[in-house]
Order: C-alpha cells, then structure tokens, then sequence
C-alpha cells in the first residue's frame, strides 16, 4: 500500500523541461517512479531522455493514462497548471512550487476539495514511498523501506526527522510534505486518515512548527479518529514571537500558535512528543518496538 | 507586506469605503500645513508597523496648525515597540458616538476567508473574543461563491446592529471590504475602529493592511508602498539579498536551508545551552553567493562568536553548497570558528570537498547534535 | 416516502411578507405543509399569521429546524437568496422566481451540485406531495394522492396533465416541476432517478416540450437505469421552429430538438408517448392498470 | 436578445478583440462617407439578425466610396429571410489567408459554458461538426474554474492550429472572449470567421451576439441597442404589452397562460383539424388589462376567425382571468367567437362569472379538447 503514491502512480510533470523540473524528474524516475509523460506546452512530441513530451496535460493523461501529476511550473503558471490538471482527470497533484498567490490557492483548494483531488503543496518537498515511487524533491537516498509513516509542514526539517529514523534502523511506509504556504491542498488530518487506513503503517510520525494551529487540530483528531501511535515533532521553541497577521489571526486559530502549547495539545491526546529531531526519532523506535512486540 | 494605516485608507478610498480626509507629513512643518490645509481640529497620529502607539503617545488631537506642528514634533521620532516614528498621517478629526469593528482576514484552518464583525470596536478584539465572544459576529465566505449581500445581513444583524442607516451603510461597506480584500490580494484588512459619528456616518478610522506578498507582482502600485525604512537595517540588508534573516540576541549565527530545519536548528542550540545569534535561512539556494550574502549579514552581527551551517540537502545539494562555503571563507576571509554539518543530496560529495580544502577555523561534524553542540562550545 | 417534499419538510418562505409571496406561504400551509418561517431582511421578530419571521435564513434554521427553502424574492435578489439557504444548511430549495440571470444561475448550479443539494428552479411551480407537503404554486386541489409520479418542465400544462389523471381517478406521489430556465437545479434525469428510488411511485409521467435536449438525455436514462415504466407528453408538435441561439445550440445537444425527435426517442426507450394531455393521461391509466393487475 | 454585427464588434473591440475598422451607414450617402473616411477597398454588410445575408447578397465589395454607395443602394431594403435591410455595416476589406470559427456559449445540458475552436470557419458549423468533428475541437469551461489559460491551449494544440503566432493572438483573443462573454452577460458570442490576414495578424470577421434578457439591467448601455424595429410589428407590439405573442399562418386565435400549455393548445387545435393563428401567452399575469392587451394584438390579425382561451389557474386565479375577460369584451367590444376553458385555482368561481354575465359570442366549454374541438368548428 503506501499512501498517495506507489507502483500505481502514473506521473506526469509540468514543466518537466526546465533546469530544476528536468533535473528532478529525471531523478524520481530513476528511484523508480513510473514518469510517464511531461508537458510542455509548445514543445509537445519531443521527448526528455525517452519521456514523451505533450502540450496539454489533456493530451498526456489520454495517452499515458498519468494519474499524479507534479506540478514544476513557475508560481505564476502554477494555478493554471493546477486546474488543467482537475480538468483533465488526474487524480493527485503534487505542486513543488511555492509562492503562489494565496487568494488563488483559496479558490483552488475549494475547488478540488469537494471534487476529490488529493493535493500535496504548494511548497512541498512531495511524497516518497520508499521501494515505491518518489514524487518531488525529497532525496530518496537517505530513506528505506519500513513501517513508519512521516508527515511534516518543512521540507528540510522532514529529511533531518527521516535520517534519524534511517540511522535508528527504521524505514517509512510514506513520507509526506505537506506544504509550507498559507493554504495548501492537505491538511496534517487529511494525511493523518490516510496512514490510519493504510495498513503499511504502524506508527505515525508528525513534524509540525510554530505558527497556525495544524498541529492543534491535528492532535483532536488523532484523540477521537486514529487507533495508531502518533509521535510528534514541533520546531521553534526557541523561536521569537513572530510577526502576527494584525490582531485577527489569533482569534481564528483560538490559539497563540507556540510550539509549547502545539506540544502540550498533542501530549493530551497521548502524543509523545520529542523537543528535537533526535529525541523524536528515538520515541518513534520505541513506540515502533512496541507495536512489534 | 504591511501596510501604514494612510497607506490602507487609500486602498479603501479606491474600493469606496469612507474615510477621513487627512494628509502625509513627514516634518513638523508638513503636519502644520495638512492642519491648514483640513482645517479645524485635526488628529496627528504615527505611522508604525506596530499596534499599541495609541498608548505609547503615537496618536494626539490638535486644535489647529500651531498645536498640530507642537504635537508631531513630540511625536516624531518615539520608538514605539522598537518602530521609529517617521511618517505622521494627519487627519480631520472625527466626533465618535460609536466605536465597532469590522475586518476580514484569511482563515488558514478553514481554507475561507472570514469575516468579524462587532460593536464592541476601538478596544482589541482578542479581548472581545474572549469576554464577550456572543458579541462578535463572525462568518465566512466561500471564494468560489464569492460575496453575496446575506452575508453582510448575517453580520449586521449578528453583531446586533439594528439602526436601518447603519444597516444600509454597513451592507453597502461590507460588500466594498471583499471587494477591496480580494482585488488587492490582500491577506487582513481591519476597520478598528469603524466608528459612527453623533450624525449616523459610518467610517472608517483607522486600517491595518497586509498584502500577500506573492501576489505583489499583479499590484505594482501597492509593491511601491513598501518602505524599505520599516525593517531593521540588518534585515533590509539581508533581504536585498534573497536572504531570510531575523536578529536575535545570542552568539551562535545560525544558517541553514528551509524554515523548519533553522528553526529545530535555534532549539538544539538552546538546548546545548547556547543563545542562537540569529535566524537565518538559505532557502531553496545554497550557491556560493547566497553564502556569501548569508555570512555577510551573520558577522555584520559584533555578539555573533560562532557559526553553525546545518544543511540537509533535498533541492539544494551538498556539493554546491560546499562550495559555496569554501569560495565564501576565501572571498571574505572570516575568522569565526564555523560548524558545518552536511547531509542529504550530494552530502558525501560536499563533506569531502571541506575536509579537503577546509580553513582550520572550519569544523565538520556528522550529525546535527553534535555540530550545536560544537558551535556552542565554540562560542563560549 | 414521495420525494422532495413530503412529511418532514420544515418550510422556510424567503419572500414571505410579500404580496404573492404571502398567499402562496399561507395557502402551503393551509395545505398542511409544515411552514415553519417566512425570511424578511428588517422584517425579524413579526410573524405572518403566526408563522414566525426572520431576518436571516441561518436564525430561521437555528430556531426552527427547517430544511427546506421556498425562494419567492424578486429575481434580482434570488441568487443571494439561494447562496443564503446553502449556507445556512438548507437540503431543498425551490426557486419559484424567475428570470435570473443564466450566468448566475450557472454559478449557483456549479456551486451547490457538488455540496448534494437539490435544487428546483428557477422558474417553476414547486413540488407537490398529495396529502403531506405543497411547496410552491401548483393547485393543489385538482390533484389527489396516489401512485403516478409526474415530472414536467412546463407550469401550467402539469396541471393539465393532473387534472387529466384525476379525471380519471388516477393520483400522484409527486408532481415535480423543474422549471422552465436556460439552466434549473434538477434535470429530468435527476427527478427520475428520485422516483425510480421512491417505494410510492409505481409509474412516472414526464412532461416534456420542444427545445433542447434533457427530453432525449432522459430517454437514455429511462433505458438504461429504470425500472418503472415511463408514460411521456411533448408539448410542441404544431409549433413553428423556434429562434435558435445562434448556431452553436444544436451542434451541443446534437439534437433539432423537435417535438418529434423527442417522442421518436422516447419511444425508442420503450415510453409510450401522448399527442395530447388527455391521451398521456389515458397510457399513463392503462399502464398503471397494468402495473397494478 | 441577438446583436447586429457591428454592435457584437463593439462590444468585441471594448473587451480588445481585434476587428476591422468600420462605420454603421443607414444609407447609400452615409455608405459613401464611410467608404471615404476608411479608404481603400471597403466591404458593404447588410446589418439583419438572421443568417444565410452573404448568399442573399447582402454582403458586397466595393472600391470606393462610388462603388459603396451603388452597392448600399442594392444591398437596402433587401429581404433576408423575412428580414428587412435597414442598416448597413461599411467596413475596410481584409485580406484572408485563413478563415477559423470561435465561440462560446451556455451548454445547457451540462451547465458549463462550452468553446469551440476550428481552422474550417467560414463555413456553416453544424456542416463541420458533422462531416469532420475531429477538427472541431470543444471544451467546457466551469464558471466557478473561470478561464485558465490551459483552456485556451487545449482548443489551440485540439484544433491543430501550430504556427506560433498565431497561438499567441488566439490565446489572447480566447481569453478576452471569455471575459466578454462573462462580462456581458452574454449567451452566445460567435466569430465566424475568425480570420488570418496575409500579414498573420488574426481578427474578427463577423459576430453573432445574444446577451441574455434577463441580465440586461445590469448592463443598459447594452439594453439600448435592442432594436425595435427588427421584430415584425405585431410582436412588438404585443412584447410591449408585456405579451409574448408570435404570429401563425391560421384562423384559430389562441390564448393562453403558460408556454408548455400554449404549445400543447396549438398542437390541440392542430389535432382538431383547425390551424393556429398565434402563440400567444399570457405569462402568470391574467388581470383585465393583460386580457384586453394579449385580444387587441390577436384580433389585429385580419386571419383570426375564432377565439380559444385556455387557463389553468395557478399563480393564475380563475376568476381574476373571468373579470379579465368579461371587461375586456366590454372594452373593446369583440365580434370574434370567443371560446374560454378555465381550470384550477378558483376556476369555479370563474366560470360562474363567464356564465352570468358573459355575451352571446362566448362560449364556455369544459375540457381544453372540446374547447379546441369548438373552436375549430366556430373558425369554420
């Protein structure tokens, strides 16, 4: 199983032509990712090192059957990219690029949600089963195969969390980024559900930070909706007070946004929660160990 | 991006919301000429990027042009919450017979924006939500359904506004508001307070703006409100520089790559029992000049004592990166101990590379903890 | 059962204070419909009759429960009206007004499909339960309770049909109008999939007109997914060719959308087809007599 | 409501769609003014809302300001499909390489609005769709998506079109398109041809515009170009009446409420053996004054021999339509047999009234088919 994407994923990728989209797409095939066509438009019937290349995703999915898409287009295209892709029936969307204005990722998200879509980003590492398939920029490299499943807001702090694990042994059934921006596709429950229903995961690491409460509701719902271990990560407990979105924001989240207080709310629903990537990865062992035995 | 209230009031004007008529002042003298100019009483308030300056005497009422230039010279260069006093917004004066509130702002959560409304404005609403939560009326509103009138119903009548002029007034103004919060990109507009004057007027008396700065290249009239002079120097520096930089007050200058990554990085550093210098991140980057940069604004800092370079390679690669280092000491020739730790893409490439030709001020540690723990033991 | 209205409608009336919007509220509840609230911006806290008044539909729903929405404001002002009801969690929304704008009626339609709400209107005479719910302005007294559901697009030739039936000593479960708009919340199709699930339907009358093309959409459907026969009524057959909108109509419905070509598909679904109200009304007779022995 | 070619153009040029330049002459003189203004070679265009003008020669080249005023001369007071030429539309000829068809309109089966895009324009699209659908390339576009310039690509890449200019102009001109669309309320926009001049420069030939009637008071700049005089007179004067009223060739006058009703009554009548002389519907009115409008309009028709009323009372009171038609025979004091059939909401009492005081060419029968029967026979 896995979650989000495994050997039925089907790529296609937006911008698959560029320095960094060539670059990255090249790289996820050759992790084993089945690439099955990139679009450019204006460049359709060439090909990247054997990809065939397609001017409209339409084209791509009709004669590829592409299911997943990442989308590698500058910020400015992105929404574009996004909607071409729910038109032409892709099922997952993996948007790497960050930056997008956030009145049009509103209007995205409200439009793929009722629609079914699974959407990771914008601004996000993507999602790498490992042994299965690798879906963005996250170096497969230091992962293996295993039973942990890893959700996380950052990029960089993920493959930190996830190195641990490799160090200690463990290996991942799925590691998600879900985005850094304002709005992203997937909310930490969106992909918390997802691993309580796959049945490669036995336990669940969280890697959440500062800011927002995400991590608050996520910690609801584990309480109430999951059955599996949940170990959590919060970044920024020595962070200063950040700037605040004027004097509203607080007041929607119902919560200052400390890490204190994220860790304190997973704690409560018996997440254990680790004050550095280290500690993290090692309660994960354990709890790990403790779902084996 | 924030936005100066005289800055916001003028996005309002464009959508149609009222406002007081008021004029920029930068001097003493302009404050006198904008109180001539409006005539009558006028109220001289700082323009700061902060709240509170109401409190700290950023905001006085002035009888006309002598007590105007008298009260923004008083006002005029007061640190409020570390905000230099620079610009003054001078403005008729408003008679107040009540004070709501009204804003609308992104609500992360809900993926919608959302609309507050209240008629107990003028005070902070965080204070509102806590005490008299039946008091604020609050919806949101679906992007793709976009604005409808039952929305500024459901307010009016929620807040418990029941004077029909105020009703029609507000209807009109709540519509305007979305307008305005969608047209610019904008991620808050706030009215605190809306007031209505002793003859039934609803207006709008002050703004706090922010604009989503990837949406700035749509609205290059607003992209040329931001005022440079409005963030710490050092952090301007960093910033024309593609850099993240936020000052902090330890020893140990931090850099890495990715905002979660620094900022797990500033806790382990805590946690060795050091005081982190610095926020710093590379972004997606990591090439010798973003380095470079980086470092500059790092050691522009006399406390910082030591520096710790974590990376963990996934877009940014190891060997660039070290590269980056490596042309970076030799460019600018730094003399504090530097930590680097490496890992992820291209890891081994880059480790081997600094182990090679590596200054002696240069140490690599394998792992995260122990690279803290080395650039706190460096900094003492 | 019935479908769309029946027992468990809770009615509230936007509009209700109105002239026309009053009698119809008051001959609905006359009728035995649940009316629960009327809807009047600055009218709150008065009642018509003793049917309390709102200034919102959010309040009517919070205090009385309703779950059903009659929409009799003037057209400039029902897509608010209807945005109002979704909002406020309203499941039905009947839009007797008429002449909104296509283009809104476009949005609300894309907008409340997904969200599961059913929708009749713009531009129709409501819905009819014999003996549990009259929402709308159909006559209710020319109609009497029974087995034979009606659908139609058409106002006034419903009631003709009806009347016809009852003549015969036939009776509804439900007579639906879906309005006669560019664009209406519920198609032909979706009327008779409620019925075809409706326990108290055993035959379907469908009244169509020239124009368009959900006449033969709805011949396919009748062929593929029903099971309970279908009687049909096309108004038209004697009516000059109509204005077209432009050249583009026909090419999208593939379809001249003639009186004929529509009896000629229904029938080749197995519908038999009347030239005349009073011979739809027979067939519909001889076929329930049929169903019944 | 349909537009005239060059209204359509206006409002293309508002929403910067290139056409051709041009000027509206309702005579040979003003044709020979404009010919003069443009210069050069100018194309004379009749100005009717129907198609098939170019084949009735409607449409000719001139060249110049002579030729245009003898072929304004040919081309006025031509007959196009029971059209009359009244206006003309004096434009500067173009040089066609190519002739493509665009446009968009309300697919109303799947309730999204749907574009069209093929390189064989110029021809009638229905023949295309028909004979080669693989070069009609179509795609729906959702209104709450709105246009995404991917939509653009797919008609562009779907229709074959691959010289690079020409995908630029298209993707422009397929946005703005939409946006017109939107922007005018518009049920159909059609650009039949859509041209490429020798040059590569691509613009619109032709339009064919209808803008929704019930969106037309948010736009009254567009409701002014409503034309009175381009429907027969006796629509137009029943339209402003506020009776929908279309003219037939028979003797067997109809009214009714209700348009399905109305239908089903001609095809009665037909059945009957008699032959309808007007559609003609009451809407959900039925008051005396709407009674005595919708009669005078019918019997202005010098056909009519007989008269059938067909109400089913909904919204519609039987007897508010009985007191209708009781005044109104006694207003305009009608020869004409007049059969009346009443049902529904206080039908009774209705035709209680119609029997009372009803006069002796008024007949009240209790079906609609012996009505109709009866009306037939009284045509006779």
């Amino acid at each position: 199983m896995a979650i989000i994407v495994d050997n039925d994923t089907k790529l296609v990728v937006q911008g698959a032509t560029g320095r960094e989209g060539s670059f990255h797409t090249l790289r996820n095939r050759a992790y084993g990712t089945d690439v099955v066509a990139g679009v450019t438009p204006g460049k359709g019937g060439q090909d990247l090192e054997g990809i065939p290349i397609f001017d409209t995703v339409a084209e791509a999915v009709e004669e590829t059957g592409a299911n997943t898409s990442m989308v590698f287009v500058p910020a400015r295209f992105a929404a574009d990219a996004i909607y071409e892709d729910v038109d032409a029936g892709i099922e997952t969307v993996i948007c790497i690029a960050e930056g997008l204005p956030a009145h049009e990722m509103l209007r995205i998200f409200n439009y793929i949600k009722p629609r079914g879509i699974t959407m990771l980003g914008p601004n996000c590492p993507g999602a790498l089963s490992p042994g299965k398939a690798n879906v963005g920029i996250i170096p497969a490299e230091i992962f293996r195969e295993g039973r942990i499943g890893l959700v996380s807001r950052s990029g960089t702090l993920t493959y930190q969390i996830g190195h641990e694990l490799t160090q200690l042994g463990l290996g991942n059934s799925t590691i998600v980024g879900i985005g850094g921006d304002p709005v992203v596709g997937s909310s930490f429950i969106d992909v918390l559900a997802k691993f309580e229903a796959d049945e490669e995961t036995e336990v669940v690491v969280l890697v959440g930070e500062i800011g927002g409460a995400e991590e608050e509701k996520a910690a609801e719902f584990i309480g109430s909706e999951m059955t599996k271990p949940v170990v959590g990560y919060i970044a920024g407990f020595s962070a200063p007070p950040g700037k605040t979105m004027g004097h509203a924001g607080a007041i929607i989240s119902g919560t200052a946004g400390t890490a204190e207080g994220k860790k304190e709310a997973l704690e409560a629903h018996g997440v254990r929660v680790g004050t550095t990537p280290t500690e993290a990865a090692q309660l994960a062992a354990e709890v790990a160990g403790a779902v084996r035995a | 991006m924030d936005l100066y209230e005289y800055q916001g009031k003028e996005l309002f004007r464009r959508f149609g919301i009222p406002t007081s008529e008021g004029r920029l002042a930068l001097t003493p003298a302009e404050a006198r000429a904008a109180a001539e100019q409006l005539g009558g009483q006028v109220v001289v308030k700082a323009q700061v990027l902060t709240g509170g300056r109401g409190k700290a005497g950023g905001v006085k009422l002035a009888d006309g042009p002598d007590d105007a230039e008298q009260k923004a010279a008083e006002i005029l260069g007061l640190d409020i919450n570390g905000h230099l006093v620079r610009k003054l917004w001078v403005e008729s004066a408003s008679e107040i017979a009540k004070e709501y509130y009204l804003s609308i702002t992104f609500d992360r959560g809900e993926k919608k924006a959302l609309f507050m409304l209240t008629t107990e404005g003028g005070i902070e609403i965080e204070q509102v939500a806590e005490e008299t939560p039946e008091k604020l009326a609050r919806l949101h509103v679906d992007p793709l359904e976009g604005y409808q009138p039952y929305q500024a119903r459901r307010l009016i009548y929620g807040a418990g506004i029941d004077n029909p002029s105020e009703q029609k007034q507000l209807l009109d103004i709540i519509g305007r508001l979305y307008a305005c919060f969608v047209g610019t990109d904008a991620m808050l507009c706030e009215i605190n307070p809306l007031i209505v004057t002793p003859e039934g007027e609803v207006r709008a008396l002050d703004s706090k703006f922010t604009v989503d700065d990837n949406a700035l290249y749509k609205h290059p009239d607003i992209a040329e409100m931001r005022d440079p002079e409005s963030v710490p120097p050092e952090e301007r520096a960093a910033r024309e520089k593609g850099v993240t930089y936020v000052k902090l007050d330890g020893e140990v200058g931090i850099l890495g790559n990715g905002a979660g990554l620094v900022m797990s990085t500033l806790d382990v550093i805590t946690l060795a029992g050091g005081r982190p210098a610095n926020f710093c991140d590379l972004g997606g980057g990591g090439d010798a000049q973003g380095v470079v940069d980086a470092l500059e604004v790092i050691i522009a800092d006399p406390q910082v004592r030591s520096i710790f370079f974590n990376i963990f390679g996934g877009i940014t690669r190891g060997d660039e990166v070290a590269r980056g280092i490596l042309t970076a000491l030799e460019q600018i020739g730094i003399k504090h101990p530097i930590v680097v730790r490496l890992d992820g893409t291209n890891a081994e490439e880059g480790r081997e590379l600094l182990a090679e030709a590596g200054p002696d001020n240069l140490h690599v540690e394998p792992t995260m903890l122990e690279g803290a723990k080395r650039a706190v033991e460096l900094a003492a």
